[in-house]
């Protein structure tokens, strides 16, 4: 079962205009940075985003916006990006934010084919408002259902030709989940060998999720809010 | 005097026990982690898919894959577990976590927070602020008492749209630490040199005071 | 004649398109692996936990931990990939699985299938069974068409409690290929030897047969 | 944070006449084998266990039943064992069947904070009988509800003294699920090492959800079905 594209190029040459795309990562971190530079070069428009968040003004998904790719953003936080608020504010981009534990959820409920889940974030908020509200146990839940994408982009730290996927510490975050609700699944990673090499007891990802699989060329890996102590 | 942002993380500090586990919101709830007083073993979770959080790395230790939720980098303690944002979020939702810290705006008398949009600003999105204070098992909130114009952040009933409802237990402020009862705030103790008077005045919600209410000791 | 077992694994096996993952259930369904043609890649799914099984151990070689879902001692093949039963019964629910192989007491005109549960026997419960019909995308069911009474077992209505409702996609019985269509049962090729009205005559349900039935070649 | 207990008999010492336990495993494989000689040597009568097979005679959950320690067997499949047939038939033993994916995920809603979920399994069947059916796109699926039990008994391949958890081979089955499901979660492995010993990237079970871990004596380990093949 070999799953391996060529490139990013390769990878996302289908994808078209209005297509709604779930991009892992949390921040800066475990993003697809590969896959969000060819969709920057092939310069396809009205993408629905969803992802935890939306880049930097000159990283990640900021990169999109700046070319104006993306016409709906769901997300749980969006700051840190000057580029973002602008086109907010002036109306030329949608915004649907949703709780993170919510997301994370939903798009695992795709992947579990669970068409939906009730979860107590939200309850009594304006993220309640036109939602089932659900009572178990005293308690009130909210009805959120699973969410699904087109084409899910997904970054990992190694990865086999059958397309069995491992993270790598919090570089993690949203990857695993997102991998599962793709109507495709794309996946590139630092690291491709050979089916076979990775340990079957430590694949994060199944291969079964995944469609598509390569090694990015490079990886920036920026670092965000670069935070370090004294040594002693 | 008014507590400082060190000293309201190390007041809270106080409320931790043997064994916990602890979600740290961004701002002074992170500054609890300097504050963990000795005997006492914590494992900080880091909702973006970590348990066994450790203090910031050395200058050129820093791995752009460990971060926190802040997307500050970080290491990580012997025994610790990555996973993902979904698992993370499931042991928080099913009351794993013993306690959570964050940060308000605003926190009303029945324990409703209020602490991520304003109204007419750019709102940049709740994270995971509503799954926690919804699921969390025990919340602590570190506030400040009053806003720059001198009006009261406690208050009969939140202005500000809500992020959760009656979930807040204890708020750790710059006068003052008060529980959140279901006959609104009452008073634990005082900020050194501020008098129970000057809470009180400060204090829009309902706010009952009994006895004598010790000075915090730091 | 009709099919031996081992013949109506190979007619399954026909079914399998390169880079399907098949889940193949107790039985019959089970050695359909053995007759998986030349040039095709299926990853086969245990549901018990494993992505990518492979054949039964050399004599010595077997491990207590890896076991298929009938309980046998197993291997896996390059790229597999363990996993927990919430995420195997999660990837066929989301329809994963491309195909799914399994065994019938009795089959309905309408694809309704009962394969668990004798009234008046020890009920030994459905595993996964009621998953898998539930959920999977293609199913093809290997049964015998006849209860050992010669009562046909592809039936107007199942008269054994359901496992699943609408879900056969397609029979292989001892006797005959069948699609379950809106219309009923379609006679799609028969077994070597055996006539049209043979079979129509051991096919209780309303059944379609439309110019003419080849018959199978092994 | 050390969750090591002495022995098998510390970490159950506790559980009572009438508990709701969990038990995990897949037929043979994966039991915990340790805990069920400590329950059976303790004698607690009037058990609920919950786990997908209920043993052989003369092994796993089978020895609890000759002691008749078990009122009420929760599981999906229970052939391969003729004194639960008798104890069955006879009135004395009280058995629940559910199809194995929900047994999985309404163990796993427990441990993700989700009071019920919507599954296609059993829909138009008798497991049906007096459970919500609900269509999402144009599907039905029954309401299920969270599973938890007093105890959850696991058994892990390694495990830390922090309560992480890494299982092997098809021997993870139910055990993860039931680990997070458990009020109080007893896990039993093979090799318990110091925390900071085992990759943090590896862990099944992280600690957070184990309040008891211990290393087994012995394993047993017997097989239910040994198939083989012939060399050349």
């Amino acid at each position: 079962m070999n799953k391996v594209v060529a490139s990013a190029d390769a990878a996302i040459s289908d994808i078209k205009d209005g297509a709604v795309i779930m991009l892992g990562g949390f921040g800066l971190c475990g993003i697809p940075e590969n896959c969000i530079a060819a969709l920057v070069k092939k310069g396809i428009k009205q993408l629905t985003c969803i992802s935890n968040n939306a880049g930097v003004d000159d990283f990640g998904i900021g990169l999109m916006l700046k070319q104006k790719q993306v016409k709906k953003m769901i997300a749980s936080y969006v700051g840190e990006n000057a580029e973002f608020e602008r086109q907010l504010l002036s109306g030329e981009l949608e915004v649907e934010l949703i709780p993170q534990g919510t997301l994370a959820t939903r798009c695992m409920a795709a992947g579990y084919g669970l068409p939906a889940i009730y979860t107590p974030a939200g309850v009594g908020t304006e993220v309640a408002d036109g939602k089932e509200v659900r009572k178990f146990n005293g308690k009130e839940y909210l009805l959120e259902y699973a969410f699904e994408a087109d084409y899910a982009i997904v970054k990992a730290w190694k990865g086999d030709t059958a397309g069995n996927l491992i993270y790598k510490e919090t570089a993690r975050n949203f990857n695993p989940m997102m991998a599962t609700a793709g109507k495709v699944t794309i996946a590139e990673v630092e690291e491709l060998v050979p089916a076979g090499e990775l340990d079957p007891n430590g694949i994060h990802t199944p291969g079964i999720y995944v469609h598509r699989i390569f090694q990015g060329q490079q990886y920036e890996k920026r670092i965000e809010q670069r935070t370090i102590r004294k040594k002693a | 005097m008014a507590l400082t942002k060190e000293q309201i993380a190390q007041r809270i500090a106080r409320e931790l026990k043997d064994g916990y586990y602890v979600n740290l919101g961004i701002g002074i709830p992170t500054l609890v982690a300097n504050y963990i007083p000795a005997g006492i073993d914590v494992v900080l979770q880091s909702e973006n898919g970590l348990l066994g959080m450790g203090p910031f790395p050395f200058e050129g230790e820093e791995d752009p894959d460990l971060i926190n939720a802040g997307k500050q980098t970080i290491t990580t303690v012997p025994g610790s577990a990555f996973f993902d944002s979904a698992l993370s979020f499931g042991m928080i939702r099913a009351g794993k976590v013993d306690l959570t810290v964050l940060g308000a705006m605003e926190v009303s008398e029945s324990g409703d927070i209020a602490n991520w949009k304003i109204p007419g600003k750019m709102v940049k999105g709740m994270g995971g602020a509503m799954d926690l204070v919804a699921s969390a098992r025990n919340i602590i909130v570190a506030m400040v008492h009053s806003n720059p114009k001198g009006e009261s952040k406690l208050l009969p009933a939140c202005t500000l749209p809500l992020t959760g409802v009656k979930c807040v237990k204890k708020i750790v402020s710059d006068l003052a630490v008060l529980d959140v009862t279901p006959q609104g705030f009452r008073l634990l103790e005082r900020a050194p040199g501020v008098s129970v008077e000057e809470i009180k005045s400060k204090t829009a919600g309902k706010l009952t005071v009994e006895g004598d209410i010790p000075e915090m000791k730091f």
